[in-house]
């Protein structure tokens, strides 16, 4: 039923956890499965040092929980602004239909701590 | 990698015994049980005799059992074919919240076709109350259907007493006992049952096969109209090595229900102790007393059953989050939903559902396999550390 | 003595690819294909491989191929089914006076639902009249259910131009293609087919499977509710190694479709013929090309099927007298009679089912055999006697 992709990132999830005095926070849940996600943010100079990640929610929310923040680290903040929910699942070779809604997690959770850290620091 | 199966409630594998009786019905004796010929009478007579074993398993008259190709079939006979045949006299259903959605969906079909039904609720483990049932009774309840024993939990139900009640105002009773037959003892005649429908996937029999029993004089319309297969009341030709299949397995269950289930349900305390004492916050769903031998269903809080079936998965342990035929759905258990359970509790409910094969290492490995895998998900999990970070607020 | 079997209509053997193909899905590869672990995933991949094989044999998507338990099941999905989805455009439904219990019966229980049911006649052929079930069409007609081979005779409708016919007219067209599939081709898209029910035991898969063809956008209320299996369309465990070995059949009868049925109809010319000339007052009952290439219904004057069908079996050779769901009972074919066959012929009418592994031996056996029986059957007859005395009043 899941990809490659999607085991090994289930498997090992890179940079789950939390980062201390982070420079955003944001979090994100589910309406139809009530699964949650939250992310926390180091960014210097516009850019995305470091994320890392909780996530309460299935397989395919913690592997993409896993993509999202491959994705964006070393990005600018516009360019993790730009990653689509989309994109977070095609990165993991794609999901069953029924498990889409669970990248979705992934990305809107991003933007959210995007804006906390944006927030902050207007 | 050793695998381990422990998810019998979905299905089992076909018992050596029965695999071998099945054989010859495929091309040797692979006549048609209606045909007058020497190839039918070859089947003819193997289908009767399994007839009888599956008669001697629930204690009925053979001609009572009317072979169907499947649990879901069987439920859908019984439930439409009592409505129909007994619209004349009534339009009321009752049903429990938590039947499998075979008997549900059945009831919702006939909901749309004039029918009312009431679904009983359940209690935190599971369990109906008589009492509840016997008030749900009117003067226009035809047919009552409450399963032996639920696929999600083990809990069983109390069917006699189920049975006396619906006996004494002369309504059918149906019940669903894919889950109990070959399990716990099964009796038709003491539980005062009028329609009972099992599934031999179920039993070690092979998948297309299942049986209703009907009891004498209960007038039922065909779900499959057509020739005059089982007395009118289910037209097809026969599955018959499927049928044969049935017969062993029941037969084989009959013999050695007492041993299985001892032996399983000591397997699954040992597997549930285990895991409740390394597992902090964890906790089991369903009646700690009245339950399937072979059925646990727990849940660890924190965190999402998928992501745990899932490790279990790569380690080679089958396991499952309810019934089959609902996980590719989603959303919750519809049974743990009616018990009341915590939704986070709830949404990490895994069933274990040992089974003939199972052995004490299967459990040792589950015991060592399971505890690092709620370690890891905790670990990942938001709630799991805001609950840690409010009680060493509590605490400071 | 060696055993014959000619009554491939009522069933078939399973064939050796297809039981090789089947057997590690019992024991080995047992798990629910609905389920989400690695048991589940070897059966789900097996089972979308099926069908597929049964798509390419009728030339549709997988996704609308549905697997069901039996022809029968199939033929009262489709028109229950399809009786109840589209129960607001109206209640009006055209068939065949000569269809298969499964259909006649459906209908017959959908009459007392409130719905209505041309029978049209056939001809002495057993042929249908496409005008007529033109005319028949009125702005309450929902369905056309008309077979593509008739099980007793052999009889082919022109199932292309009622597709024509139903499509013109919006109407869901279903056709009981279980006697044709692996017999002639048949294709759904090309044939403007709805609904197609085919059976595994008639093509060298096992009892205990089938499959319905539903095209896409065909509403169709389900007649076993549960799960969701089959896109919610049929519920219960899927029968695993039955669709397997359907699948297999299919595979099979698509490679050697157009061999097989001249090798077959080669012998059953030769037996007809044969037949006709040793036997006087002997006549084939049914479409004398539009036939299906294995099937020969003759009857032959004065002498009583059943006791021809009894020596025949006593010498080994196992044919029958129509559709062995029906054997049990007293009375007349309904296909014959409806052909308007004269009552005495009717009485004498047996079917000859040629199948995959018939021999041209087998034809002779027959040969040798069958005169001598009608021979013997007739010296006791009074109807031949008096016909003789009367043949001499007429002479002298
Ligand atoms: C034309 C036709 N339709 C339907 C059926 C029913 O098929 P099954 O016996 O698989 O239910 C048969 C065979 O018995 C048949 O010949
Ligand atoms: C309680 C119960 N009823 C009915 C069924 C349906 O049985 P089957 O899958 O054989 O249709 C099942 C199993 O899936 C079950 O557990
Ligand atoms: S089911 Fe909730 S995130 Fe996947
Ligand atoms: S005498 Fe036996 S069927 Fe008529």
């Amino acid at each position: 039923m899941y990809s490659d992709k999607v085991i090994d990132h289930f498997t090992n999830p890179r940079n789950v956890g939390e980062i201390e005095n982070a420079d955003g926070v944001g979090e994100k849940v589910s309406s139809s499965c009530g699964d949650r996600m939250k992310v926390f943010l180091k960014v210097e100079n516009d850019i995305i040092e470091d994320v890392k990640f909780q996530t309460y929610g299935c397989g395919a929310a913690i592997a993409s929980s896993s993509m999202m923040s491959e994705l964006v680290i070393g990005k600018t903040l516009q360019q993790a602004l730009d990653l689509t929910n989309d994109q977070v699942a095609d990165a993991l070779g794609g999901l069953p239909a029924p498990k889409l809604h669970c990248s979705n997690l992934a990305a809107d959770a991003l933007h959210e701590a995007i804006k906390n850290y944006q927030e902050t620091n207007a | 990698m050793k695998r381990i199966y422990m998810d019998n409630n979905a299905t089992t594998a076909v018992r050596p015994e029965v695999m071998e009786a099945m054989l010859p019905f495929y091309k040797e004796h692979f006549g048609n049980p209606s045909s007058v010929h020497w190839a039918g009478r070859e089947t003819g007579a193997a289908l009767e005799a399994a007839r009888e074993k599956v008669a001697k398993l629930i204690n009925c008259a053979p001609a009572e059992v009317v072979f169907t190709s499947c649990g879901s079939e069987g439920d859908n006979l019984a439930i439409k074919g009592v409505a129909d045949a007994y619209r004349d006299r009534g339009n009321h259903i009752i049903t429990t919240a938590v039947e499998h959605p075979a008997v549900l969906n059945s009831c919702k079909y006939l909901e749309k076709h004039g029918f009312e039904v009431t679904y009983l609720p359940v209690d935190g483990h599971g369990m109906l109350d008589v009492s509840s049932l016997e008030a749900a009774i009117t003067d226009k309840t035809i047919l009552i259907s409450v399963m032996w024993a639920n696929n999600e939990t083990g809990t069983l139900f109390p069917i006699e007493k189920i049975g006396a009640v619906a006996r004494k105002h002369k309504i059918c009773f149906h019940t669903d006992a894919v889950q109990a037959i070959g399990r716990v003892p099964v009796d038709v005649d003491a539980a005062q049952v009028d329609l009972l429908a099992i599934s031999g996937h179920k039993i070690g029999a092979p998948k297309g096969v299942g049986a209703l029993y009907v009891r004498k004089g209960v007038r039922l319309t065909p779900l499959v109209h057509g020739g005059h297969q089982e007395r009118n009341r289910r037209a097809g030709t026969h599955n018959l090595p499927g049928i044969v299949g049935l017969g062993v397995a029941c037969e084989l269950a009959d013999a050695d229900l007492r041993n299985t289930a001892q032996r399983l349900s000591a397997m699954r305390d040992r597997l549930e102790q285990g895991l409740l004492a390394a597992i902090p916050e964890s906790q089991v769903n369903g009646h700690p007393t009245m339950r399937l031998p072979n059925t646990l269903n727990i849940s660890f809080n924190y965190i999402e059953g998928e992501a745990v079936l899932l490790f279990l998965d790569m380690q080679g342990i089958a396991a499952s989050s309810g019934s089959a035929c609902m996980s590719d759905l989603e959303g919750q258990s519809h049974v743990i939903d009616a018990m009341g359970v915590d939704p986070m509790m709830a949404n990490s409910a895994i069933r274990f559902g040992l089974g003939y094969d199972n052995t004490e290492a299967d459990v040792d490995q589950v015991l060592e396999i399971l505890p690092n895998i709620v370690k890891k998900l905790r670990d990942m999990s938001p709630f799991y550390h805001e609950r840690d970070a409010a009680k060493a607020t509590a605490n400071s």
